[in-house]
């Protein structure tokens, strides 16, 4: 059977230039590279080398790359080590009702531990108003965090907008740009942020390893405690394999930025049209422009998610359904209801997340494997019965 | 390893009795799209047997398989029988179900319960009004 | 030139068999262990099998694993986590002195969010005195966190021991088990302990990935805020690759554990024996029996560790000198200063933790190539001339 | 990458003037075991220059290297130019050092100045006593 990966959101795939960067460093190589003797050299310059490669695709320094375990790492740092480093000043926080869980239960955590939280709503295509900053923004503020793309939905903040109030107002900015950093561009002067969260596993690198940004000057109280690695900033073992590859993926990314868009955007165009023509009653999701290059987002009415995701996986298609990195919550998307999507619509979420592996052929296919699914699937719904009785119910 | 097993499968690809009876002897609605899952009982009732049952299902994969499963134990059983249909016997016959959608066979027993006692309480209501029918 | 890695408590080789299972799952195997299609099937059965190999390493049962980045993580993530989760039933905790960084600074972070610290002393040889740990307990006491074996200095604690004050007293009870885990029997019963940390790095799986056991029914706040992975209590997507070379490297070490203690404990004895004989003012440090298996360490008196370590790595040996992994701090080990050493004299600390690639002829190579490094480097001593022009400073 | 860089490793593998003076005119010690590094340096005058300097150090690879180094450059200036010897031009003659390591070039520059004090203070005290000899 035809096997089609529509999931780039949840993983990508290591490419193999990455694989071939890291082999050596399990188990050719050995050594630490905190080690004084010479087996700590090789890896280090290697650490070395990856930071200059992520700092590159961002336009950082080097020394302002701090090297994790991941995105969600990334996050917690950012949100709770920015925050406690500046709790003399003010113990308020501001970040959208979109953001990832790792953002948003990071900062229900700051909470517990004496902050204010201030969520700012988006509109319809999940975008910030920047004026709505704006207006949080309070003496205590000392915090803003908000994520430069969605992965569920796609769509792209007014980053550079939103900072050049947080700048006026002294705030310090962080943006989680793990959905867009080494596939749309991304950097950090032109954003005037002040800390930026990446991660591997979205842009062909390993998973298990990301960054976070911090520029030079910005305090933050280390998240990891322990060791001096990292300048001191993030104890712990340095996970050399992976960091390495973090690096070529980075390199690779930055060197083919824009041939990798000129090959997603036509096909997620596609599909953003292609679906919502064939079948009646299906949302597109975020913003129609401003959005990730392959990313297409639905909701498809009168059907659940799953058993949508779960049709189209018997017909070799994955896909995601809510937010891909916690589709087993199972939990209406609080991304899509912050859209102000009724739930029952939001349970008929589908996330369409294409790759570098996929052409035209792909999207064709799914084209014409999805209307018979959703039919099958709304002849089974009470839902759809009634809306065909009554009338009711669609949008 | 997939997260549903064979049987869970079966039953979500081919599930038995979708669909609605003409004239049903009792209906139960359980759950609502809110919540994520939604599932509609209809039954026929002959000589206190579950002559046809036949359901509508919005929801997940569970949903839809315990639904199926559901109409299976049902019909043919007496109604007294078909109300000791639990969740438990339920995920049983299915051979389990992850933990996490466990909520979704609570739905499908009570949706016929609530169809049975649908059922009971139009007949309470007939043999009371038998005079004016 | 001759190699010979003697730092394995720095980083141990990944083994090709740990390597050979984590290699499919860098580029050939895409799939997030979360998704729902068939893609997450084949990662999610690599994670739970892993666990299962984790799990009997140490005897617990498979729910109780948690996977994590590191040691470090998994020390912050007990040591936090457990302290937070009890803090209504009262905020003191008790560690030993001779704790890893990444306790004994969790530990302080703690006090900075309102705990109190007590930290037990060592004897000589670096053993925590259990009647130490009875008498620090108070009544709001919450947490007592021991390490099983130290690194640098290889004692192993008397964990049981500890264990039967702290169950008697209904307190919580971690070990850092890092040093341990994989190298010498590990049974979570057997110890008596309620949560245990491990590292795959220290028994030759990969690196930036390591485990939190927690006994069922034991309460933890989450460090990692985010997603639902590992059961809630660890969000970020899963190391897939890191995690299926852990479970591997468990599983070798579960089936290999005597063997390699065979092979390693008389290397470990020879250079203990060894080096004092044929060097003057040389301590053995740490317990001289109740130690990791490849584990010797030593004060060599008046000269200092670094240029020690320096002249090895130029005659082709890596060895460490106090804490591995924090080398480059260079300060007087925290450790060694517990156990009563004076500051000149820990300064002199030389580390050689002996691996299974390593064999008699390296020992031998070691104790031949030492003792000149030794007596040039005392040449060059304002202390050792001193102590032979007037006798004194000698231990 | 090594941490140290090749003119430091030479410095430490190679290095000059290591000793005692006998009947040294000048001693300076700086630095104690307690924090890692100390140092030892002798030196003999002649017509206000440094005739002779040797050195004693207990310490790390950067100790060892920025005392020879130092010593290396002291010998044959005058006192004046010695003492204008600072840890900067050291770390500069050994074309740079790791950042954490930077304090031991400090040590090393002052223990000469501390040789060139006592060798001065003496003087000075041999110049009043002169009649005493
Ligand atoms: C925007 C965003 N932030 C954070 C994360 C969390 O990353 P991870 O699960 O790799 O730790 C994700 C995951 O896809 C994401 O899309
Ligand atoms: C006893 C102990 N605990 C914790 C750690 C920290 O582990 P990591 O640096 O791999 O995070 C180490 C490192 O070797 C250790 O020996």
């Amino acid at each position: 059977m035809r096997k089609i990966y529509f999931d780039n959101a949840a993983i990508t795939r290591t490419l193999p230039e990455v694989k071939d960067v890291m082999l050596p460093y399990l188990g050719e190589i050995v050594g630490n590279p905190s080690s004084l003797h010479e087996w700590g050299d090789l890896p280090r310059e290697a650490v070395d080398t990856a930071r200059a490669q992520v700092a590159a695709l961002i336009g950082a320094d080097n020394e302002e790359i701090i090297f994790t375990s991941g995105g969600t790492e990334s996050n917690n740092f950012a949100v709770k080590g920015l925050a406690l480093a500046q709790q003399n000043k003010g113990k308020h926080i501001i970040i959208s009702a979109i953001e990832h869980f790792s953002i948003l239960y990071s900062a229900k955590t700051l909470e517990k531990w004496g902050f204010e939280l201030t969520q700012v709503p988006v509109d319809k295509y999940g975008i910030v108003n920047p004026d709505d900053i704006r207006k949080s923004i309070r003496k205590d503020t000392v915090l803003v965090s908000i994520m430069h793309a969605n992965g569920e939905i796609g769509t792209i903040e007014p980053i550079k907008e939103i900072a050049e109030i947080t700048r006026k107002n002294n705030i310090i900015f962080h943006t989680d740009a793990i959905a867009t950093a080494g596939t749309i561009p991304v950097n950090v002067s032109d954003l005037g942020v002040d800390a930026l969260s990446l991660a591997g596993n979205q842009f062909y690198g390993p998973v298990g390893v990301g960054a976070l940004w911090i520029k030079k000057g910005v305090r933050i109280i280390p998240f990891f405690d322990g060791g001096i690695q990292e300048g001191g900033r993030r104890a712990g073992t340095e996970n050399v394999p992976a960091i390495v590859g973090l690096g070529k993926a980075a390199e690779l990314a930055r060197i083919h930025l824009s041939e990798r868009m000129e090959q997603l955007i036509p096909l997620r165009d596609e599909l953003m049209e292609g679906l919502p023509h064939k079948i009646n009653h299906v949302i597109v999701t975020g913003h129609p422009k401003h959005r990730l290059p392959g990313h297409a987002s639905f909701c498809v009415e009168f059907i659940e998610g799953e058993s949508m995701l779960m049709l189209l996986n018997s017909k070799g298609i994955a896909v995601s359904s809510g937010s891909a990195c916690t589709s087993r919550a199972l939990k209406a998307s609080h991304v899509l209801i912050a859209m102000g999507l009724p739930h029952e619509i939001a349970q008929g979420s589908l996330l369409c997340t294409i790759g570098l592996d996929n052409n035209i052929n792909d999207v064709e296919y799914m084209i014409d494997t999805l209307p018979p699914i959703v039919e099958r699937l709304r002849q089974m719904s009470p839902l759809y019965a009634k809306f065909i009785k009554e009338g009711k119910g669609g949008k | 390893m997939p997260i549903y097993n064979d049987k869970v499968m079966d039953h979500f690809m081919n599930p038995r009795n979708v669909g609605e009876i003409e004239n049903p002897d009792g209906v139960g609605e359980e759950g609502n799209p809110i919540c994520g899952d939604m599932m509609t009982f209809y039954i026929k009732v002959k000589d206190d047997r579950l002559e046809d049952v036949k359901f509508r299902t919005f929801g997940c994969g569970a949903a839809i398989a315990v639904s199926s499963m559901v109409s299976e134990m049902a019909k043919g059983k007496t109604l007294d029988e078909a109300m000791k249909i639990t969740p438990q016997s339920v995920a049983q016959e299915l051979e389990g179900l992850p933990k996490n959608k466990f909520h979704c066979s609570n739905l499908g027993a009570q949706a016929l319960h609530k169809a049975i006692e649908d059922y009971l309480s139009k007949k309470k209501g007939l043999t009371k009004d038998k005079g004016e029918k």
